[in-house]
């Protein structure tokens, strides 16, 4: 391990012990998108659900089986994803999530893993509608 | 009770805190009043008193391991010790053959110096070894080739606290006429050792996992000075000419000093880790999804190797920040690569990767043991709440 | 006036007394309350504290040679340095050929890595020193060749305390794509280091020849981690895999506040031990038949080795019992040898017999000295008057 | 050098100290002999002198460059040698010196030089005498 291993910016800390936007969602069918990347057997699984409404997140949740920057990363996420609408990921951009959160160069393959597991999510439901 | 004060230390298998009484022995070979001269300086009396305190030194490291003083080596470590005893037996016996046999879980010092040989020519079996990643002869047997010179395996694993059946293996070894090397590094002071027992012809120690100094070590060389070995190191023909540079007085004083008391204590330690490692065992397995890594019964007592299904490794450590413990060996994590004792054993990679190795030591209490109970349960139940398989929400549980 | 309490120690070439701060600086690394853990545990705070005190100390060293830190790799003491220099560079540019070129006043730790090398199939040329015992350009240059891949040459003997024109060879070694390994055990902290200006690839050092501990000492590679050498011990991958070992907290923080001493404190050092030696040679060169063995203005300032007409060199010590000093030097005396250094200056074998090396140092006093001059002068008048060429005897006289 | 090489036992640490025996002699031509072995320049020169009379040694000195065991031994032998008669070397033994001065065994070349020395200087009174 990498003796920067365990120093995490305030901002990965402050995720990783409150875990903001963690957790299901309870929705109807028609108003519920989910979606997940990643294997925990490789180290890291990320899931996320949202509930949409008039074409826009209005709620969405993460799970996340991973170290500290992928649990932060899924927060940061689910919480900026609330407004946006149902179909966009371009303002999804993991090397803007990297800075913000300090995190080092070998954990951008993990932060990929969170980009996919949203884009799986929102994929879904456009699965769903069309 | 005892006031707890965080991070509570968890790694006596990285390394362990000087003992006070060697810290005092250290100290009194360093400043000006004390005994600082070069033990090589036997032209004057402050030169023969430090040649004296290093001499005493190897009688005490000598006896906890069975052996006679002259076959005392020192070195800078047992890496340094792993690397001449293995890479010098083999380059001053090559023309006997060029094959080794060791295991795939020894310590990087090993494995890598195998490696580097492997480069110069010289061929090595890496055995994979038995049920509860206990090496033994019936491991061993059949990796000896005519050609094979030499034998290196573990007395005591470094990860999982696993003991090896190394006596058989010496006595395997001895009737083929093929040299014994064993690397006792987690051994010395935590379980008797001794060389005769084991027909060991070479065996490595180190100072800093015995509450005495880092880079202070020691490797036994039967026969010695007699036996020889090609050096590693040249310059000045100290110790018979197996290992030149200035002796580190203060060093070796600490190592004797920390070898002394080991003698003297190891097995009322040992008796007490062994009670606070069933504590702390019995405290994590109620958790559920909690493996134990390594046989249970044929450990040192102070060490346990966990793995807890549903959590990821890294988040595991940070979480439980408050504990001084790694994951892996810590003689290893200057490079970064899960870790291949576990992968040895043919854990699951999600298992190998969220292990944790408890390791207590003369100062660990059963107030620490408890506190890490309490937090261990309490933040993998947190981390696995976290997870796809987790539950309800923090959130909306609240 | 100071106490005088025997024996005085005059052998800071050998070894030095740890300094105090140095000392505290170390016992902070030791026990239960201080920076013990294993700076290679980058999974938990301790660990990480560990490793913090070894970079600090790192910029020190490289600050006092004027190096950056990265390109520090730590040892366990000068003549592992110089191995590592020069096996490991020879090995790792084998194929750019096999000719070293170095001196034949070298410490061991040069000239038996060197014979080594002559075993495994290099070559070595070494070159006699020039006037005073000093190695210049001159005798280094003729012996280069087109398959010289490694020049190695100290920086000051250790014997004799005469200072190398090392910066001249290296240029001519820059010019001609040969590395240059300077040993600079004597120099840090005696004198600027300064591998830029000396235009050094590789220079070694020691922690206790500097008022540090004992088998703590450091290599210097120009451009590491991205130039490399073939390590010598293997394991764990430490010190960017050049050498791996555990790193001994206390022992680099040691070497690293006694080097931030050096650095502030060196040049009044010198000044006032330069003044100490003027004092003793004034003392002891009217005894007449005295003679000072190497150059007398290109030399450190504390080192002063003399020979005496008449006297033998083990009664000369033994009448000289109450100071602590070394003939020949300390370093080579576990081997039992006439001093090779003084061989080479051409020194005839009584002379060569019957030198002391007075070596000064941080605690040494005036009235030290003057204790040393009148016992000097009076015990070798006795044993001359002993010898064959003595006037009356003892009791005759009375 | 060796670890042992500064620790003289008592017998060496007195006679060196003190150096009994140790001068010059005045004597008539014909009483007087005197030899000597060895050489500065390998390490140990010793020289004997002696007062003869009536076929006995009465007066013996010693003057040496050499080890401490040099100058004992040659302290030693000049007093044994008082008392004996003039042409008799049997009784010096320097194994039993060796053993008296608690010597080790890299020194007996330096004794050897001490008996060489004694055997020259009765052997030039006894061409003397002839
Ligand atoms: C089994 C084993 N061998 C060798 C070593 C290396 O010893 P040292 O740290 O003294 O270099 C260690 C630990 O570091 C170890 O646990
Ligand atoms: C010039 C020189 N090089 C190398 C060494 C060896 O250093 P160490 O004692 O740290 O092994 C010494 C002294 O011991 C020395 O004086």
């Amino acid at each position: 391990m990498q003796a920067d291993i365990l120093e995490y910016s305030g901002e990965v800390r402050h995720r990783f012990e409150t875990a903001p936007r963690h957790g299901r969602i309870l929705a109807a069918h028609a108003e519920r998108m989910a979606g997940g990347a990643g294997d925990a057997q490789r180290g890291v699984r990320v899931e996320f659900e949202a509930r949409v409404r008039d074409g826009r997140i209005v709620e969405c949740r993460f799970r996340a089986y991973g170290c500290p920057h992928v649990i932060a990363a899924a927060s940061w996420v689910a919480e900026h994803a609330e407004g946006r609408e149902a179909g966009d990921a371009e303002w999804l951009d993991p090397l803007r999530i990297a800075a913000l959160l300090e995190a080092p160069a070998h954990k951008l393959g993990n932060l990929l893993v969170v980009e996919d597991a949203f884009r799986a999510c929102i994929a879904q439901r456009q699965g769903a509608v069309r | 009770m005892t006031e707890i004060s965080t991070p509570i230390y968890f790694d006596y298998a990285a390394t362990t805190p000087v003992d006070e009484r060697v810290v005092r022995c250290m100290v009194e070979c360093l400043g000006r009043g004390g005994c600082f001269a070069n033990p090589a300086s036997s032209s004057h009396a402050p030169g023969r008193a430090a040649r004296g305190r290093v001499e005493a030194a190897r009688r005490e490291v000598a006896a906890l391991v069975g052996a006679g003083p002259t076959e005392i080596i020192w070195t800078s470590g047992a890496t340094e010790s792993n690397n001449l005893a293995i890479k010098g037996a083999a380059h001053f016996h090559a023309d006997r053959g060029r094959h080794i046999v060791t295991s795939r879980t020894e310590h990087k010092a090993v494995l890598d110096t195998c490696r580097q040989l492997e480069k110069e020519g010289w061929q090595v079996s890496y055995v994979t070894p038995g049920a509860g990643g206990i090496t033994t002869v019936a491991e061993i047997e059949p990796a000896l080739r005519k050609d094979t010179v030499l034998v290196s395996v573990m007395y005591v694993n470094n990860e999982i606290g696993t003991i090896n059946d190394v006596a058989p293996i010496g006595r395997l070894c001895r009737e083929r006429g093929v040299l014994f090397h064993v690397d006792a590094a987690q051994a010395a002071g935590k379980i008797p050792v001794d060389v005769d027992a084991l027909c060991a012809d070479l065996l490595s120690v180190s100072a800093h996992k015995v509450y005495g100094p880092k880079g202070a070590g020691a490797l036994y060389l039967r026969g010695s000075p007699r036996s020889r070995l090609e050096p590693l190191i040249h310059g000045g023909g100290h110790e018979w000419g197996m290992r030149s540079g200035t002796l580190a007085t203060h060093q070796i004083a600490g190592m004797g000093e920390a070898f002394r008391i080991a003698v003297l204590e190891q097995d009322a330690e040992a008796e007490r880790l062994r009670a606070l490692r069933e504590r702390l065992w019995s405290g994590l397995v109620g958790l559920g999804g909690v493996h134990l890594n390594g046989d249970a019964e044929r450990r040192v007592a102070g060490m346990l190797n966990v793995s807890f299904e549903g959590v990821e490794g890294e988040s595991l450590l940070f979480a439980l920040r408050d504990l001084a413990l790694s994951s892996g060996s810590a003689c290893t994590s200057a490079s970064r690569e899960a870790s291949y004792v576990l992968r040895a054993l043919g854990r699951e990679d999600q298992l190998a990767q969220s292990s944790l190795r408890f390791s207590l030591g003369r100062f660990s209490t059963v107030e620490e043991v408890d506190y890490a109970v309490r937090l261990v349960r309490e933040q993998v139940d947190r981390l696995r709440a976290l997870g796809p398989g987790g539950g309800a929400s923090q959130q909306e549980a609240m």
